[in-house]
C-alpha cells in the first residue's frame, strides 16, 4: 500500500520527462491526454489512498514509504522517503485534484499557444515537485522540493518569453523568494546542526527534549524557516512579487499562485508546529505579519485596475488570514482556510482567465463591462467564488473557514482584540474589492463585445470548483451551527488543539459581526462601484489610491534600497579593480625596461663610463664593509 | 739606496693606471683610446714588478714578459679592426660607431 | 599501470586522424577508469587502489610514486569525461591545425591526470607545470582576438604561484632532509614532517600560492576571466572544469594533511577569502556583458565554496567540497560550452546582442536552463547536494561565514537568471538564423545533463568512493590538531546567545 | 716534466696542434671541407683523450694547471660544445663566401684558451687562458669583416675587454703584492691568517671586474648585446657557452679555493651583483625585438642565477653549478644554432620578425627553438627546468632565501619574453621559407633536443656523474 505514495508524484515527473523530451514529436492532443492524465490518475491514487488511510489509522499516523539514501555523509543522513499523514493527505488532495481541473481547463485554454507542449511539460513538473514537498520526510528533500516549484512558477511566469516584462517579473519572482529560501536553508543547517538530522519526526521529537520554549535557538531556527515561509507565501516583506507573477497564464496564477504553491508556507510553518510552539515569539509575529498583509494587501486589492492583479493581492490578503490563524495556534484552521481558499481562488483565477481570454486580451476591469448576459455560466461561477472569498453568511465555504480563524483569533490563547480587529477590517475590504470586481465586470453596459462561449473544458472545472465553493464548508461547522469536525478530527493527532482562553466570548456573536461586515461590505461595493458614487471616483484619483494601487509603493521601498545600490554596485568596478594591481605591476616593469634601455644606447664610450663607475661604485661599498 | 715601501710603489701605478683610465674616458679617438689600455696593463704590469720584487720572486718577472706578450698580441689585432672600422666608417670617432644599440619604442 | 595510462595518452602525438585518434585515446583511458571505479567498487577502504613507485632521480630522492585513491579516481573520470566532451565539441569549431589542437589538449589531459596520480611532490610540481604550455597554446593560438594578453597573463599568473610552491616544496624538502635525515619527496613521508610553526605556516603560504591562485581565489583571481573569455570552447572548458580542479585538490591533498596546524590557523582567513570568492565573484558575474566572462566569473564563485569548504575541515564540508569540484566542472563546462556554441552561431558573446533565443533553439535553451539552474544550486541537481553539504560542514565550523556564503547563493540566483533572460527570454535582437544543437553537440551535453541529474539524486556514487580518502586527510588533521584550543563555534554561539538573552531578561 | 704531466696535457696539446696543422695545410692547399673534417676530427680526438687522463686523477701540474674531475668534466662539456659549434659554423659559413678556413683555427685557438682557464689555477695560466680566450674572440666576432656590426662588435668587444683585463690583472697585481703568491690555494691559505686588508679587497675588486665582464654581469654588461648582435651566431654561441662556461669555472675555483663565501664583503657584493643582474637581464629582455640581444640579456640573467652556486660553498653548489652550466650550454646551443640555420648570407636570422609563422612552416624547427626557449625559461620537461631546481635547492641549502626568492621572481619576469619568442613562431604569417637544412644540421638539432628532453626527463644520468665529479682539489 504504502509504495503507492511514491506514484503521486512521480507519475507527473514521469509525464514531465515524457513530455520535455519527446514534446515536438507528440501531437498536441497526446500532450494533452498525457499532462492532464498523469495528474487525474495521481489525484485518484491520493483518493483512493486517502480513503485507505483515513479507513487504516495507521500506526503514529503516518505512512512512510522510503526508496533509497539520497546523502550520507560526515554524519548527516537523508532518505528519498515519503511521508504521508493527515496533513500531507489534505495537501496532495488539493493539489492533485484542483490541478487536475486546472490541467482540464489548460487544455482549451491554451490550445491555440505555440508553446502547448513546454505549458503541460512545467505544469507536470511543477505538481510533481509540490507534491514532493509536501509528502516529503525530511527537510532536505521539502527543500527539494520547495525549490522546483521555486523553479517552476520561474518558467511558468515567464512563459510567454518573448515579452522581456515577463522574464523580469519571473526573475523578480524567482530571486524574492529565493531571499527566503536562503533564510530557510539557514536554518535548516542550525536544525541540521542541533539534532543531526533533518527528519522531521525526529526532528520534532527532539526539539521540545532539547530546547526549553523560548530558547533563543528555537526562536532563531523558527525565524530562519519563517523567512522560507514568508517568501514562499508571499507575505510582508517579501510580497511584492505576487502581484507581478500574474505576468503568467491564468491557469498558472490560479494553479500555482493562487491554490497551491503559494500556500506552501502556510504548509511548512504547521509542518513544523511543534517547533514554532516552541518559540511563541515567532509565532505573535506570524500573527501580526499574517495581520499586517492581509490589511495591506486588502487596501492595494481596493484599487487594482486590473482584474488579476486584484486576484493576486487578494491571494496575499487571504494567505494573510491563514498565517494569522496559525499564529494564534489555530493550526486546523488555517489548513481548512488554505483548502477553502484553493476551491475558491482557482474557481475565481480561472474564471477570470476566462474573461480575459475572450476579451481578446484586455486586464482592465474598468473597460469591461455587463457580461453577465453575455457570459451567464462565468458570472455564476465567479459570483459564487467572489461570495465565498467574501465569506458570505451560512451558504459560502469562505464563511465558515474565515469566521473560525476571525473567532480563534480572538478567543485563542495566543489571540488578542487587535488581531481580531484587523482581522475584520480585512474581511470588509475584502467584501468591497470582491464585490467592487463584480460589478465593474459583470454589470453596467457592455464595453467589449466577447469572442465566444467559453467550452465545456472551460467550463466544467468552474462548475466543479463552484459547487466545492459552496459545499466545502460544511465538513467544518461550528459548535453553534451544527458540530460537524471532520477536518480538524482528521488532523487532531498531527496538529496540536488550540488552547481558548479563559473568558471566552460566545461565538455567535463574532458570526453575526462578521456576516454583518460582509454583506456590509457588499452593499458599500454596489453603492460606490454600481452607483457610481462621487467618493469612490474621487478616491479613485486620490494619492492615497494610487498609494495603495502602488501595492503600499514596497516595490519603490525596494528599488531604493536593494536595487539600485546592487545596480550601482555591478556598474562600478566592472573591470575589476583588482586587476589593475596587477597590470600596474606590468606596467612598472615597462618603465624599468624602458629606462634600462635608454642606458643600452650602443656608444662605447658610454659603456666604459658605466664599467667605471660600477667598479669604484663596487669598491666603496666594499671597502666600507 | 732608498727603499720605498711597497705601497707607495703600488700607489705610483694606480695613479698610471687612473691615468690611463682617465685617458680612455676623455679621448674620442679610437687609436689614443687604445693607447690608454696600453697604459693601464703596463701599469698592472709594473705592479707584478714591485711585488716580484718585494717577495723576492721570480714570479712577477715572468708575468711580467706575458703581459707584454699578451697586449702586444692584442694591440695588433686591435689595430687591425680599427683599420677594418675606418674603412667602413671612415672615422676614428669612438662615438660614431653605435648602430648597435637598443632601439627606443618609438623607433619600432 | 595507471604510469602506463599516462604514458600512453602523451604518447599519442599529433597526426591528421587526430580527432578520431584523441577521441580514442580518452575514450578507453574512460573505460580503464570506469573499470577500475567499479572493480573497487566494494573495497574503497585501502590506502590505495592502484599504487606505482619506482625511482626517478635517486639522487634527490625524487620517486616516479604514482598512487590512486577514492578522491583521484573520481577526479580521473571527471578529467577524461571532460576530455571527451572537449573533443567533441570543438570537432567543427577548430579548424585550423587540429593536429597540434589535439596534442596540445591531450597533453594537458596528461598533465591533471599526472597532477592528481602524482604521490611524489616533484613529479606533482612537474605535472602542475607540464599543462601550462600546452595550454598557453590552446589560448594563444586558437583563441578570440585578445588571445595573446590572455595566454600571457594566465600563463604568467599561474607560472608565478606555481614557482612559489615549487620554492615551498624544496623548503619542506629541506626541513625534512634536515629533521629526519632522509632528503625524499615522497608525499606519505613528507606527511610527518616535524616543523616549527613559523616554518609551517610560510611553507603553507608557498603552497596556497599556487592553489589560490589556481583557483583562483579573490584577489588572484584576475587571469581567469581573459584566460575564459579568450579561450577556445574545449579550453574554457578544460580550464573551468579541470585546471582549476587541481588547484582544489592541492588543497585537500597537499595543504591539509601537510600543514594541519597552519591550515587551522589559517582558516578563518582562507574562509573569508572563500566567502569574499563567492560575493566578490557573483557581483563581477552579474556586472558583465560578455557571455564567457560572466560564466568565468561565476566560477570565482562557486570557487570560494571550495576554499570555504576545505577550512571547515569536517566530513560533510570535504564531501561538499569534492562533490563541487566535480559538478562544478560539469555545470561551468557546460555554460562554456553553451557559449561556444552560441558564438559558432552569432559571432558574438556580447549578452546585449542576444535573446529571443529559445524560439530558435529551444534545445539548447532547455540545457542551457538546466544549468543555469544548477549552477544557482537547484535541488535535484549536483551543485545543489555540494553547495549543502559544504555549506553544512562550513555551519558547523562557523556560523558567520556559512550565513555570508548562503547571502551568495541569492547573489547566485540574480546572476544567473540574467543568463536565462539576456539569452533565451525577450525579444530576438539579431537576425540570425540559427540551427539547434547538432546530434554531435547533443551528445556532448546530453551526457552532462544526465550526470548533473544523477549526481543531483543519487550523490552517494560520489560520496561513498570519496569517503576514505577523506576521512585519511581529516585523521591525520585530528592526529596533530590540539582540539582544546579552539572550541567548536556552534557551541560558542549558542552559548553567547544564552549570555545574551539572560542579561536581557535580568 | 714527468711523461704522466705529457699524459695530462693531451687534450690541450691536441687542441693546440690542431691549428698549427691546420695552418700548414691551408699553405698546401684551401679546402673548407677538409678543414672542416679535420676539426671535426680533433674535437673528437680532445674528447677521447679526456678518458686517458681521467684515470690519473687529480693531478696537478705545478705551479700551473690542475687536472681533477671539475676541470675533466668542463673540458669534456666544452669540447662537446665547440664540436657542435664547428658543426653551426660550417652550415653558418657555407652561406659566406670569402676566406673561411682561418674561422676554425681561431676557433680552435680560443678553445684552447678556454681549456688552459679551466685547468688553471694559477694566475698566470688563468691570464693566459683568459688572454688567449679574448683575443680569439676579438677576431672571430670581427670575422665577416664585410659587416658593418661585426667590425663594431669586434672593436667594442676589444675595447672593454681590455680594460676589463687591465683591471682583471691590477687587481691581480693587488693581490700577489700583499700575499707573495700566484696559486689559488696558497692564496685562500695567506688569507685565512691574514684577513681581508683593503689592499687585498681593492684587488679581488677589481679582479671582480675582470670575470665579471667576461660573465657580462651588471653593472659590466653592457658590451653584451651589441657583441651578441654584431658577432656572427655561431661565435656569439661560443661565446655564450664556452667563453662564458670557462670564466664560470675558473671564477668557481677561484672562489672555493679562497673560501671566498666566508667574507662577508665578498658574500655581499657578488649578492648585489646578482640580484642586479637578473633583474637588468630580465627588464631589459623584456621588451627586446631583437632575438640576438633577447638572448644576451636572458644571459647576463642566467649568470645571475648562476653566481648563486657562488656563495653556496658546498659541493652540492658546484654540483647544480655544473648542471646548470651543462644545460645552459646545450640549451644556448640549440637557440644559436637555429639562428644559424635560419641565417642567410647578407645578415643572421635575428629579428624575431625572422622567427614569425615558423611553426607553420617549419614545425621541426619550431620546435627546437620552442624547447630551447622552455628550457632556458625553466618549464619542466626540459634540462633547464631542472637546472634550475638543482640551483635552487643548492641555494636553499645553505640558506639563500633571498636570492632564490630573487630567482623565482625574476623567473616569472623572464617568462614574458620568452612566452614572446614562442608567440612569434606560432602566430600565422605568409612569409615562407626555403630551407634546406643539411643532414649534419639536423643530426645537432636532434641531438640538442635529445640533450634538453633527456635532462629534463632523466636528469639522474647526468646528476650520477656529476656528483662523482664536482670535486675541486
Amino acid at each position: 500500500m504504502t509504495n503507492y505514495i511514491g506514484l503521486i508524484p512521480a507519475i507527473p515527473l514521469l509525464s514531465f520527462l515524457i513530455i520535455a523530451l519527446l514534446g515536438k514529436f507528440i501531437p498536441r492532443k497526446g500532450v494533452a491526454i498525457l499532462g492532464v492524465g498523469s495528474v487525474t490518475l495521481s489525484s485518484l491514487i491520493t483518493i483512493v489512498t486517502g480513503v485507505n488511510f483515513i479507513s487504516s489509522h495507521p500506526d503514529g499516523g503516518a505512512w512512510i514509504s522510503t526508496f533509497y539514501t539520497w546523502i550520507n555523509a560526515g554524519g548527516f543522513s537523508a532518505d528519498i522517503s515519503f511521508r504521508l499523514d493527515s496533513l500531507s493527505l489534505i495537501f496532495c488532495f488539493v493539489i492533485t485534484f484542483v490541478g487536475t481541473l486546472i490541467h482540464l481547463y489548460s487544455i482549451e485554454f491554451m490550445k491555440d499557444d505555440e508553446g502547448f507542449a513546454r505549458f503541460f511539460a512545467y505544469m507536470n513538473l511543477f505538481v510533481s515537485s509540490m507534491l514532493i514537498l509536501v509528502l516529503a520526510d525530511n527537510l532536505l528533500l521539502l527543500y527539494f522540493g520547495w525549490e522546483g516549484v521555486g523553479l517552476c512558477s520561474y518558467l511558468l511566469i515567464g512563459f510567454w518569453y518573448k515579452d522581456p516584462a515577463n522574464g523580469a517579473a519571473a526573475r523578480k519572482a524567482f530571486i524574492v523568494t529565493r531571499i527566503g529560501d536562503t533564510s530557510m536553508i539557514i536554518g535548516l543547517f542550525l536544525l541540521f546542526v542541533s539534532f543531526g538530522t533533518l527528519n522531521i519526526e525526529s526532528v520534532m521529537q527532539q526539539a521540545p527534549v532539547k530546547w526549553s520554549p523560548g530558547a533563543p535557538l528555537a526562536v532563531i531556527s523558527a525565524i530562519l524557516l519563517l523567512g522560507g515561509a514568508l517568501g514562499k507565501s508571499a507575505q510582508l516583506p517579501l510580497q511584492t512579487w505576487l502581484p507581478d507573477a500574474m505576468a503568467g497564464p491564468s491557469p498558472v496564477s490560479a494553479l500555482i499562485h493562487a491554490a497551491t504553491m503559494v500556500t506552501a508556507g502556510v504548509y511548512l510553518i504547521a509542518r513544523m508546529n511543534v517547533l514554532f510552539t516552541l518559540a511563541p515569539a515567532v509565532q505573535t509575529a506570524i500573527a501580526v505579519i499574517g495581520a499586517a498583509t492581509l490589511l495591506i494587501a486588502g487596501f492595494s486589492a481596493l484599487t487594482q485596475h486590473d482584474l488579476k492583479r486584484v486576484l493576486a493581492y487578494s491571494t496575499i490578503s487571504q494567505i494573510g488570514y491563514m498565517f494569522l490563524a496559525l499564529g494564534v495556534g489555530a493550526w486546523s484552521a488555517a489548513i481548512f482556510h488554505f483548502m477553502i481558499h484553493a476551491f475558491f481562488k482557482a474557481l475565481l483565477f480561472l474564471g477570470a482567465g476566462s474573461i480575459i481570454l475572450l476579451l481578446h486580451e484586455e486586464h482592465d476591469m474598468f473597460k469591461m463591462g455587463g457580461l453577465r448576459k453575455k457570459l451567464p455560466v462565468i458570472f455564476i461561477t465567479f459570483l459564487i467564488g467572489g461570495a465565498s472569498l467574501s465569506a458570505l453568511p451560512l451558504i459560502t465555504a469562505g464563511f465558515y473557514s474565515k469566521d473560525q480563524i476571525l473567532w480563534l483569533s480572538w478567543s485563542s490563547g495566543m489571540g488578542s482584540k487587535w488581531l481580531w480587529l484587523a482581522g475584520i477590517t480585512g474581511a470588509f475590504i475584502t467584501s468591497l474589492y470582491t464585490f467592487r470586481m463584480i460589478f465593474l465586470t459583470f454589470f453596467g453596459e457592455l464595453k467589449i463585445q466577447p469572442k465566444h462561449k467559453p467550452g465545456l473544458l472551460m467550463t466544467i472545472p468552474l462548475i466543479i470548483l463552484a459547487s466545492l465553493s459552496l459545499v466545502g464548508g460544511f465538513i467544518e461547522l461550528p459548535d453553534n451551527l451544527g458540530p460537524i469536525r471532520l477536518f480538524s478530527k482528521l488532523l487532531t493527532p498531527l496538529l496540536p488543539a488550540i488552547t481558548l482562553s479563559n473568558e471566552t466570548t460566545p461565538e455567535w456573536m463574532f458570526q453575526i459581526i462578521s456576516a454583518i461586515i460582509s454583506v456590509g461590505g457588499i452593499y458599500l461595493a454596489y453603492i460606490f462601484f454600481y452607483k457610481k458614487s462621487a467618493f469612490s471616483v474621487s478616491f479613485g484619483k486620490s494619492r492615497l489610491s494610487y498609494f495603495f494601487y502602488k501595492g503600499w509603493e514596497f516595490d519603490r521601498l525596494y528599488d531604493i534600497l536593494f536595487v539600485r545600490p546592487i545596480v550601482w554596485l555591478s556598474e562600478i568596478n566592472k573591470k575589476d579593480f583588482i586587476d589593475k594591481i596587477y597590470t600596474c605591476i606590468a606596467t612598472a616593469t615597462g618603465f624599468f625596461n624602458m629606462l634600462l634601455t635608454k642606458t643600452q644606447n650602443g656608444k662605447l664610450r658610454w659603456y666604459v663610463t658605466v664599467l667605471t663607475a660600477g667598479i669604484i661604485v663596487l669598491l666603496t661599498i666594499m671597502l666600507i664593509l | 739606496m732608498v727603499t720605498i715601501s711597497m705601497e707607495i710603489q703600488i700607489l705610483f701605478a694606480g695613479a698610471l693606471f687612473l691615468t690611463g683610465l682617465l685617458g680612455l674616458l676623455v679621448r674620442r679617438n679610437i687609436i689614443f683610446m687604445l693607447l690608454s689600455i696600453e697604459i693601464m696593463l703596463n701599469s698592472a704590469a709594473l705592479v707584478f714588478i714591485i711585488a716580484g720584487s718585494h717577495w723576492m720572486q721570480a714570479d712577477g718577472q715572468v708575468m711580467f714578459i706575458f703581459i707584454l706578450t699578451v697586449s702586444a698580441a692584442e694591440v695588433s689585432v686591435g689595430l687591425a679592426l680599427i683599420l677594418q672600422m675606418y674603412h667602413h666608417y671612415r672615422t676614428l670617432d669612438a662615438d660614431a660607431i653605435n648602430r648597435l644599440h637598443d632601439k627606443k619604442e618609438n623607433e619600432k | 599501470m595507471a604510469g602506463g595510462v599516462i604514458a600512453w595518452i602523451t604518447g599519442k602525438r599529433s597526426s591528421l586522424f587526430s580527432r578520431y585518434i584523441s577521441l580514442a585515446a580518452l575514450f578507453i583511458d574512460f573505460i580503464i577508469v570506469v573499470f577500475i571505479y567499479f572493480r573497487n567498487g566494494i573495497n574503497l577502504d585501502k590506502t590505495w587502489l592502484i599504487e606505482y613507485n619506482t625511482n626517478w632521480i635517486p639522487r634527490f630522492g625524487i620517486n616516479l610514486h604514482l598512487a590512486m585513491d577514492g578522491l583521484s579516481l573520481l577526479l580521473l573520470l571527471l578529467t577524461f569525461f571532460i576530455g571527451i566532451i572537449a573533443v567533441l565539441i570543438s570537432w567543427k569549431e577548430i579548424q585550423t591545425n587540429t593536429g597540434f589542437f589535439h596534442f596540445n589538449i591531450l597533453w594537458i589531459l596528461s598533465g591533471i591526470t599526472g597532477v592528481f596520480l602524482s604521490m611524489d611532490l616533484f613529479l606533482f610540481y612537474f605535472f602542475w607545470e607540464v599543462m601550462l604550455i600546452p595550454m598557453y597554446f590552446l589560448i594563444g593560438i586558437w583563441g578570440h582576438e585578445n588571445r595573446i594578453y590572455a595566454s600571457y597573463k594566465f600563463f604568467i599568473f599561474t607560472q608565478a604561484s606555481g614557482l612559489l610552491m615549487f620554492l615551498a616544496i624544496l623548503g619542506l624538502y629541506l626541513v625534512h632532509g634536515n629533521n629526519t635525515g632522509t632528503y625524499t619527496f615522497d608525499y606519505q613521508q613528507l606527511l610527518v614532517t616535524p616543523m616549527g610553526s613559523a616554518m609551517e605556516m610560510l611553507l603553507m603560504c608557498g603552497f596556497l600560492a599556487a592553489f589560490l591562485v589556481k583557483l583562483p581565489v579573490v584577489p588572484f583571481h584576475s587571469w581567469l576571466p581573459d584566460a575564459h573569455s579568450e579561450a577556445p570552447t574545449a579550453g574554457s572548458l578544460i580550464l573551468a572544469s579541470l585546471m582549476l580542479k587541481t588547484g582544489a585538490y592541492g588543497l585537500l591533498r597537499f595543504v591539509v594533511p601537510i600543514f594541519p596546524n597552519a591550515a587551522a590557523s589559517f582558516a578563518p582567513v582562507g574562509m573569508a577569502l572563500g566567502v569574499i570568492g563567492i560575493l566578490y565573484g557573483a557581483k563581477l558575474a552579474f556586472s558583465q556583458t560578455d557571455l564567457k566572462r560572466l560564466v568565468a566569473y561565476t566560477s570565482v564563485n562557486h570557487m570560494g565554496f571550495i576554499v570555504l569548504g576545505v577550512f571547515a575541515f569536517n566530513e560533510l564540508a570535504y564531501q561538499g567540497v569534492v562533490m563541487q569540484i566535480i559538478v562544478h566542472g560539469i555545470s561551468t563546462g557546460a555554460l562554456f560550452i553553451i557559449a561556444g556554441q552560441l558564438y559558432e552561431r552569432m559571432h558574438t558573446r556580447d549578452l546585449n546582442k542576444m535573446g529571443g533565443l529559445w524560439e530558435h533553439i529551444p534545445v539548447m535553451g532547455g540545457i542551457g536552463l538546466i544549468f543555469v539552474m544548477a549552477s544557482l544550486g537547484l535541488p535535484g541537481l549536483g551543485n545543489f547536494i555540494a553547495e549543502f553539504l559544504t555549506l553544512s560542514g562550513v555551519f558547523k565550523s562557523s556560523i558567520l561565514f556559512a550565513c555570508l556564503a548562503s547571502v551568495g547563493l541569492v547573489a547566485g540566483t540574480i546572476y544567473s537568471l540574467r543568463i536565462m533572460q539576456k539569452v533565451f527570454y525577450g525579444r530576438q535582437n539579431s537576425e540570425h538564423k540559427m540551427k539547434d544543437l547538432s546530434i554531435r553537440e547533443s551528445i556532448a551535453l546530453g551526457s552532462m545533463v544526465i550526470v548533473i541529474i544523477y549526481l543531483g539524486i543519487f550523490p552517494q556514487a560520489v560520496i561513498r568512493t570519496a569517503k576514505p580518502s577523506i576521512m585519511k586527510i581529516l585523521n591525520i588533521k585530528e592526529q596533530s590538531f590540539d582540539s582544546k584550543t579552539r572550541k567548536v563555534d556552534y557551541e560558542l554561539f549558542n552559548s553567547v546567545i544564552e549570555k545574551e538573552v539572560s542579561k536581557a531578561e535580568k | 716534466m714527468t711523461r704522466l704531466d705529457f699524459l695530462c696535457l693531451t687534450p690541450l696539446m691536441i687542441v693546440a696542434s690542431a691549428p698549427i696543422i691546420i695552418m700548414l695545410t691551408i699553405t698546401l692547399s684551401r679546402n673548407y671541407k677538409v678543414v672542416y673534417g679535420f676539426s671535426l676530427f680533433m674535437f673528437l680526438a680532445a674528447f677521447l683523450s679526456l678518458f686517458i687522463v681521467l684515470p690519473n686523477t687529480p693531478y696537478r701540474i705545478a705551479p700551473l694547471f690542475i687536472f681533477d674531475n671539475f676541470s675533466i668534466l668542463l673540458l669534456g662539456a666544452i669540447y662537446c660544445a665547440s664540436f657542435i659549434i664547428t658543426v653551426l659554423s660550417y652550415i653558418y659559413l657555407n652561406h659566406q663566401g670569402g676566406e673561411r678556413e682561418e674561422y676554425f683555427i681561431i676557433l680552435f685557438v680560443a678553445t684552447l684558451g678556454a681549456s688552459v682557464l679551466v685547468t688553471a689555477n694559477h694566475f698566470i695560466s688563468f691570464f693566459l687562458g683568459l688572454e688567449t680566450l679574448s683575443i680569439s674572440l676579438y677576431v672571430l666576432v670581427a670575422y665577416l669583416k664585410n659587416r658593418n656590426y661585426c667590425i663594431e662588435a669586434g672593436v667594442k668587444f676589444l675595447v672593454i675587454a681590455s680594460v676589463a683585463t687591465a683591471f682583471l690583472l691590477f687587481g691581480m697585481g693587488l693581490i700577489y703584492a700583499s700575499t707573495g703568491t700566484m696559486d689559488f690555494k696558497e692564496i685562500g691559505v695567506s688569507l685565512t691568517s691574514s684577513g681581508l686588508t683593503p689592499l687585498l679587497v681593492a684587488g679581488f675588486g677589481m679582479m671582480l671586474v675582470g670575470i665579471g665582464f667576461k660573465l657580462a654581469l651588471v653593472p659590466f654588461h653592457m658590451w653584451t648585446p651589441d657583441v651578441y648582435q654584431g658577432a656572427p651566431a655561431p661565435v656569439t654561441g661560443f661565446i655564450a657557452t664556452i667563453s662564458k662556461g670557462a670564466v664560470l669555472a675558473i671564477a668557481i675555483r677561484f672562489f672555493f679555493d679562497v673560501h671566498g663565501y666566508q667574507y662577508t664583503a665578498l658574500v655581499i657584493i657578488i649578492t648585489i651583483i646578482s640580484v642586479l643582474s637578473m633583474f637588468t637581464g630580465n627588464l631589459l629582455a623584456l621588451k627586446q625585438t631583437n632575438l640576438k640581444r633577447l638572448l644576451a640579456y636572458s644571459s647576463i640573467a642566467h649568470l645571475g642565477y648562476l653566481l648563486i652556486t657562488l656563495l653556496t660553498g658546498t659541493s652540492y653548489g658546484i654540483q647544480a653549478a655544473v648542471f646548470y652550466l651543462v644545460s645552459y650550454m646545450i640549451t644556448t646551443l640549440g637557440a644559436f644554432g637555429v639562428i644559424s640555420i635560419l641565417s642567410i648570407c647578407e645578415r643572421d636570422a635575428e629579428d624575431l620578425e625572422d622567427l614569425k609563422g615558423l611553426f607553420w612552416k617549419n614545425p621541426w624547427i619550431a620546435i627546437v627553438m620552442s624547447l630551447t626557449v622552455l628550457s632556458l625559461a625553466g618549464i619542466p620537461l626540459t634540462a633547464g627546468f631542472i637546472a634550475k631546481f638543482y640551483l635552487v635547492l643548492a641555494g636553499l641549502k645553505s640558506g639563500l632565501w633571498v636570492l632564490a626568492i630573487s630567482l623565482i621572481l625574476n623567473t616569472v619576469i623572464s617568462l614574458y619574453y620568452y612566452l614572446r619568442v614562442i608567440k612569434t613562431m606560432f602566430t600565422v604569417s605568409e612569409k615562407d621559407y626555403k630551407l634546406n637544412i643539411s643532414f649534419t644540421g639536423n643530426l645537432v638539432l636532434v641531438i640538442i633536443v635529445i640533450g634538453i628532453l633527456f635532462l629534463g626527463i632523466l636528469p639522474s644520468f647526468l646528476t650520477e656523474i656529476i656528483s662523482g665529479f664536482s670535486t675541486i682539489n
